[in-house]
């Protein structure tokens, strides 16, 4: 569809969704005049059945999870209509977290139940689901560290977090929000960092460490142990960022590794469906020792009902409003009630042996290259790959790459999170979901692109050709004088240009 | 899944070259296995069994659908269009991942359509894409204040919602940190519940990084005052942070008119549903200045010319700051959000445009009126500023010598959901509940409840 | 998309959807060994994420109402999601018929209700919905003439239904199919039949007249006051097939001209979505003294009280299984309700208008030409026209001209219902969905074709050129022993063509 | 309607030339146009009145996800995936008009589908789109016959569902019409409800066009003897037309195995809600032999290679025989049908899968008998035929001195709907019910109903 921007459709007066005059027996009333909306806002006229058809054509300009998409760190995973379906009902969609929880009994018992199925697989004593995403969940994680060094008068002295470069961009970043102070580790060439830098790194000012294991690489550290022991023994709290869970479910309980809390990805791991980027939740676990730390209010059960508690005086105060995304707790207790424990530990095994076969595969295409090629060992769910060598004989880089992939009905994979450890890196993830037979053609896309980039590397350099719009000019989106986030925005800009050229002509 | 088929894995499984799933688990050190064996749910493995669980679990639940509710606050019962509704549940949408500009351009452009709908409404040019929350956004937006002014005091309304203070104290941190930002309240005018201007100037000084407040405010109160605080903040070298309630912008005047430099809202009322709290999300938006730009902590889209003469795309702009592009140096941080409401909300604004806008608040406004003067008129029972609301009102019931407790449980058995009980949260205003009434409620629910209040009461 | 035919799919094993075994208490029983199945069905193996994709990549292959489709006969309207929404809760879609009335009584005040807005519209005096379709209501009237003939003892004698050659097909068909001789009036040249025609053609052995006005070519008929009047003289009854009732809604009541019955699509002019082709509704009323040769069940009230009135001994008998699609009905009581009585008076009007626009648009392109040139008035809500001219001058038939419009993301118009009474016809009906945009746009593409059928007709010949697939070979269409309607019959008889082709070889 | 906005009308007037809209009804004579003016309900003009009509009048229903219900009977409650829900709500799908191959590809290659998928189920060649319902299948298949056979005689068993009945012989004419079919009833053996092979004998002869007969059949019952009728029917020169029930056929054997020349069949249980009767459509299907294929009323889809070498589409195959192309001539009559159901139907087999029938199709049989046995262990209550049937059965209640209106009426205040009364049917079975035991009916359930009915009956 060549599909204009809504602000441009439309007519004078057309009308998409009509409300009713106030009834007879109330009074129209008006805004005090000092506040009144004198201004028409300068919104698109337009019928409900143009709404309907512009948004459509939009849904259809958009590939999601419509063709294959190895899109490593995010774990792709078929998100069920089931419970989609079961969330939108009204005894879901239309209730009020502040409803007396006696009319929340039936979603109350869900979060409990899940909680339960979360505690079982981490080892935690108590899990809650404010967190907007995982990096909220980092971010409860920091707030709640505060709370607890607080509580103990230290948190003057307790400023630092310590994590590795390679840890997920968010445990860095909330932790700085937090106002700690990160001390980052290198990684070494096994691929993580070495026991004698953590020691340099904890000490008596470590509030918290805050890792994930295994990393984006694919690469399990196998001292996590001796780790969180070091850390404690620092007096700092460990908290295991699990957004890497998927390949290591039923296999390893953060509890048992020694950590005090974690936390999962909703929208990722239990089959949550990801919006594009939310709703998502970020579940927050801990042990009995930093529960009273949470952020309220926590579902609890007393005899049979279920009850929301907001008595938690230590509590680390509010993360978000009210008790998190509900509807996507809802899927996640779906997800995990389909699975049962047989099928969670099947989909692990799946998910790093699919990702096997696709190194192995990749390993097999002259040009790319697996990250710390020395390490032999297999890797976890997904795996770092580089370009580099492809990028030195022909130009063509990860970039370019993605820009060729969605020609094929491919989602662009992702490259990599900051800092970019390997050349031109590439993150494929395999998972549970995908059929040999997707896999297979995914890898033959890539081949196919290599080849294009040895033959035809204008057309790998100036694509996409086949998709709703060509390459973007990205000049504009560091450029003040370019960029434009509302279509105000850039009828002035245009505007300006106009005149800038009639202006010189 | 797919592999699950039997012998799918164990080809794989040749292929690889190993010979069982414990193979490709190498790296994993054996004492790291856990001990405790899974101890699930039996698992309801069947479509049909699984639906059950959850319709059956979902049914325990009463819904603002059956029941007349009255609560807001954060939250609030409004008209869903089934258009909204149709779009947000599209698989390509729902299921979207990151998406990119190649691949998911019609999503892109939703985004895009989202902030400028939302920059029109509120006569603003630039538009973040929705953080978490509301409070969440205003926690961004006083940081984003802190960082400009270099200044590290917030001044806020002492009437302001405990649920959306808890956040915005949890972004300003406790006090022994040394990033620390100060939360100060300024008084209320006990006669309007609107911000006390003589308080604000004895707390406005240099210190000041940012003034906060709502417009309508927690207690429905709508500011009249709101360019002569913003006036005073700028004088005073500090930024002027509104919160606004979107779906009231087609009567209100929008906050890019009197002063407001970076304004917040929540985004739910412009199309989703109440979700039991999970339909929230907060939008950041200010005008279009280098300054403000380079504060933001999110995703900001921007229209973009591409390849082709004519042709436009989309793309985020300035993302290198987010904590994506720097880590613990990006502005706060970012991750996944509540996008999937900004694609509501592009549809829902493109359904209303500047009549349905102008409708739907004068309708809010007028029942809202009726509703407070209903309560008003029952003996014993009084709308606290009853002519200064928009959707929301304090009403007292004191002089009924019931608690709104006594008042809500009985109202709940009549199959009402009275206003939310704000007796315990120190502001005052004695046995008193916030009423929220939007378009949704008719003439005839107000007076059904009205009279379920009176005989309550009586 | 180049999707396989699902039964290209999946592997062994896979699955889509998984049953539980029977509960332990209950013994797992086996069909009697003379019944029970051997073999495996030939169903394909698939997960449901899986047919997910597929079917979601088939109906992003579908146009359907996603472009602009001015398809002449069926009225093109916006299908209400509110409407769709409400059908689909449990309350609705889990409801079996044969519920004990009392359970019902949401469904029956709203078919009651409609049941009164269609008797308001049409001066009828009951309906039903059993019919699933206009062409099963023209067929309900047909059986009804034969129970009220049969009653009167004169079914022997009265043996012939009257229509005209313009009428819908189905007319004819329907009557045929109860067993009715049929007598097709011919037009004449001002674009109806003559009222010497219609004399000669009736008498007393005429059952029915069955007859629609305006017909498809957009021609109202002034002498209908006329024909109904002289075809009761001769005793028959007289049915109105209101298919074309767009355009004349709140103009004209059936009734008032004398009609007997009449009916209407629900799924046409009343908002209902049309699925494709169904399921759909023909709403059938008709006066008091037909009212009891009407199938069972009828909806009445008692009291306050809504009931189903199975004691009509006349009745007709069945003419389908319940009640009717009873969802569609609640959703053209949606529209009727949105629209009231003013919006359906202005829906006509701007049908009428907008076609007339229309028509005024298309009288601008040369090559092209109205049916019945010579008739000066404006047609109706539709307008038969005619490729002939261009056909002539270039060899660019109507169905050439369908190929290609689907490239330009426009549905191909609606050619002409059997027989064909002017050469290389269209029927376009602009409706009252379309803004003058969408109606530009659309004749914008009439011209541009053309155009193209002047300068390069191979290119209009071939088409399509970018749908999902080239020109279908229409040639096994009519060949036994080529077409396949499964995928059985493709693998024999492609099997076979392999096997002969190596046989020749 | 775009239209509607002020002045946009205007406009097209101005473009036409006429003064004002009633210039273009000018065809419509004066005396024409109606006297008595519209008197319909008051206009709900928004969307968000018309939602709460529509609720609340529907939410006066009871319906079978609240309560138990074991009603069946030509529309029976069985598990619908919810990917089925969602790709025929699409509206790309949903609100499809007529389309072309060109257009439209993606609907047809669905439609093609459907009739590949349930010709494996049948193992036949030809299946075409479905008609209005199973009751018309069979009116349509039998003149099939009489066309093909040329005689105008049908044995049916006497044990038929008075419903289908009804609308066969409405297919069948009354016998005042030259063209009458006669309708002639087999009787049933009252030790099995099974046809009476002996009594069909008798009746079959030269001018016998069809033999009609179900299975499984109304009551429930599975027709061992299929082979046999066939046999028979084959031998007196008359077709065998089956009606089948599609979701037994993953345990039950295939009718294009025993003989059947047509068969039919109901769409709904395929992934179709009930839909208070709405959901229905059947499905006529035979083998491939030209002389079947030439007396189809309606759509056909054929599969064909394309102008571009190895590529297929879909099309319309005979399509001159049908009422659109040969009015009068055609073969009786088609129109808008239940096409969408089609599509669900093949996202139903596709989930499926061979695999998926027989498990469903085993667990339907297994609980049924189990409903049958628990019932037939109340005293009094007596399940007619317990061991012959597939999802349904008779219960007699003849012992209990109640009549089934009597129990209906108390198991419905228990929110329990006991099966289809068919005391006033004429079979002969006394006070008797036909209940419905389908995979969505647990063991609990069943016992629950066991329960409710020996408190009632004692």
């Amino acid at each position: 569809w060549d599909e204009p921007v809504v602000m441009e459709l439309g007519r004078p007066g057309a009308r998409g969704q009509l409300f009713p005059a106030p009834e007879q027996e109330i009074e129209v009333a008006e805004i005090p005049a000092a506040m009144q909306r004198k201004d028409r806002p300068e919104l698109p006229e337009i019928t409900e059945f143009e709404a309907q058809r512009h948004y459509l054509h939009l849904s259809q300009m958009t590939l999601g999870m419509m063709g294959i998409s190895l899109f490593g760190t995010c774990t792709m995973k078929y998100n069920s209509k089931t419970a989609e379906a079961a969330t939108l009902r009204p005894e879901l969609a239309e209730v009020h977290p502040y409803q007396h929880p006696d009319t929340l009994q039936g979603v109350l018992e869900i979060i409990h139940d899940f909680d339960g199925i979360l505690q079982n697989l981490s080892g935690m004593d108590q899990f809650v689901f404010q967190a907007g995403g995982g990096a909220d969940a980092a971010y409860t994680m920091a707030a709640l560290a505060r709370a607890y060094w607080a509580d103990r008068g230290e948190l003057g002295q307790r400023t630092e977090m310590v994590t590795s470069i390679q840890a997920h961009p968010c445990n860095p970043a909330t932790a700085a929000a937090a106002g700690f102070t990160v001390i980052n580790l290198p990684l070494e060439e096994n691929g993580y960092p070495s026991i004698e830098a953590l020691k340099a790194a904890i000490g008596p000012k470590t509030a918290l460490l805050m890792i994930n294991n295994p990393d984006d690489m694919g690469i399990y550290n196998p001292e996590i142990k001796e780790w969180v022991r070091l850390a404690k023994e620092a007096g700092a709290l460990c908290f295991y960022d699990h957004a890497n869970f998927n390949g290591v479910m039923s296999k390893l309980s953060a509890r048992e590794l020694g950590f005090d809390a974690c936390m999962f990805m909703l929208h990722k791991t239990f089959g949550a469906p990801k919006g594009g980027g939310g709703p998502a939740v970020g579940a927050f676990g801990c042990s009995d020792e930093l529960a009273p730390y949470l952020p309220a209010p926590v579902v609890v059960k007393q005899g049979d009902t279920y009850r929301l508690d907001n008595d938690r005086p230590k509590s680390l105060g509010k993360i978000r409003e009210f008790w998190g995304n509900v509807p996507q707790v809802v899927k996640a207790y779906a997800w995990a009630r389909a699975m049962g424990a047989e099928g969670i530990a099947m989909a692990s095994d799946i998910s790093v042996v699919a990702n096997n076969y696709m190194d192995k595969k990749l390993g097999e295409i002259a040009g790319i290259e697996i990250s710390n090629p020395h390490i032999r060992k297999r890797r976890m769910e997904m795996t770092r790959w580089s370009l580099g060598p492809l990028a030195q004989e022909t130009g063509i880089g990860t970039a370019d790459f993605a820009n060729r992939m969605a020609d094929y009905g491919i989602d662009p994979w992702w490259m990599s999170h900051e800092p970019w450890i390997v050349a031109e890196p590439f993150t494929p993830e395999a998972g549970e979901l995908w059929s040999k037979q997707d896999i297979d053609q995914w890898i033959g896309v890539v081949a196919r692109i290599v080849q294009e980039a040895r033959e035809t590397p204008e057309l790998v350099k100036s694509a996409p050709h086949n998709q709703a719009i060509a390459q973007v000019d990205g000049s504009v989106f560091e450029d003040p004088k370019a960029w434009a986030m509302t279509w105000r925005a850039w009828q002035r800009k245009r505007a300006g240009d106009a005149k800038a050229r009639s202006g010189s002509a | 899944m797919a592999l699950s088929a039997p012998g799918a894995l164990q080809q794989m499984l040749d292929e690889i070259g190993v010979k069982d799933v414990a193979a490709v688990f190498e790296q994993i050190p054996a004492d790291h296995f856990r001990k405790a064996p899974l101890d699930l749910p039996p698992a309801l493995g069947s479509e049909m069994e699984l639906k059950r669980d959850l319709v059956s679990k979902l049914r325990k639940n009463e819904d603002c659908e059956t029941n007349l509710s009255f609560l807001g606050a954060g939250v609030w019962q409004h008209h869903v269009p089934a258009v909204v509704d149709e779009i947000v549940g599209r698989t390509e949408f729902a299921t979207n991942v990151w998406g990119s500009y190649q691949s998911d351009h019609g999503r892109n452009q939703a985004w895009f359509e989202f902030s400028s709908q939302l920059g029109a409404l509120l006569n603003l040019d630039v538009v973040q894409l929705p953080v978490y929350s509301w409070g969440c956004a205003i926690g961004h937006a006083i940081r984003m204040a802190t960082r400009l002014t270099g200044r590290r005091k917030v001044l806020l309304p002492v009437l302001s919602d405990p649920e959306r203070l808890s956040v915005i104290r949890t972004y300003c941190q406790p006090s022994e940190m040394e990033s620390h930002i100060e939360v100060v309240p300024v008084a209320a005018d006990p006669t309007s519940g609107r911000l006390s201007i003589s308080d604000l100037k004895s707390k406005l000084g240099p210190d000041v990084a940012a003034v906060y407040f709502e417009n309508p405010a927690y207690l429905g109160t709508i500011e009249n005052g709101a360019a002569e605080i913003a006036r005073l903040a700028r004088e005073a070298g500090a930024e002027t942070i509104v919160g606004v309630d979107p779906i009231s912008l087609g009567v209100m005047m929008a906050p890019g008119d009197y002063g407001a430099d970076i304004v917040t809202g929540p985004v739910q009322p412009l199309g989703v549903h109440m979700h039991c709290g999970g339909g929230v999300g907060g939008f950041i938006a200010s005008r279009d200045e280098e300054r403000y730009v380079r504060e933001y902590n999110g995703f900001l889209v921007s229209i973009a010319p591409t390849a082709e003469p004519g042709q436009v795309g989309f793309g985020l702009a300035a993302s290198h700051q987010n904590s994506y592009g720097s880590r613990e140096h990006g502005k706060d941080w970012t991750g996944n959000s509540t996008y999937l409401w900004a694609i509501a909300g592009a549809v829902y604004m493109s359904l209303l445009g500047p009549q349905g806008f102008r409708e739907v608040g004068t309708l809010i406004l007028s029942r809202a009126r009726y509703a407070a003067r209903l309560l008003n008129e029952i003996p014993g029972v009084k709308a606290v500023w009853p002519e200064t609301g928009f959707k929301e009102f304090v009403v007292n019931f004191d002089d009924t010598g019931k608690t709104v407790e006594a008042v809500n449980d009985a109202l709940r058995a009549r199959g009402i959901f009275g206003g939310k009980d704000i007796s315990g949260e120190g502001h005052g205003l004695g046995q008193a509940a916030l009423y929220c009434v939007t378009e949704v409620h008719s003439a005839a629910d107000i007076r059904r409840l009205a009279d379920a209040v009176k005989e309550i009461c009586q």
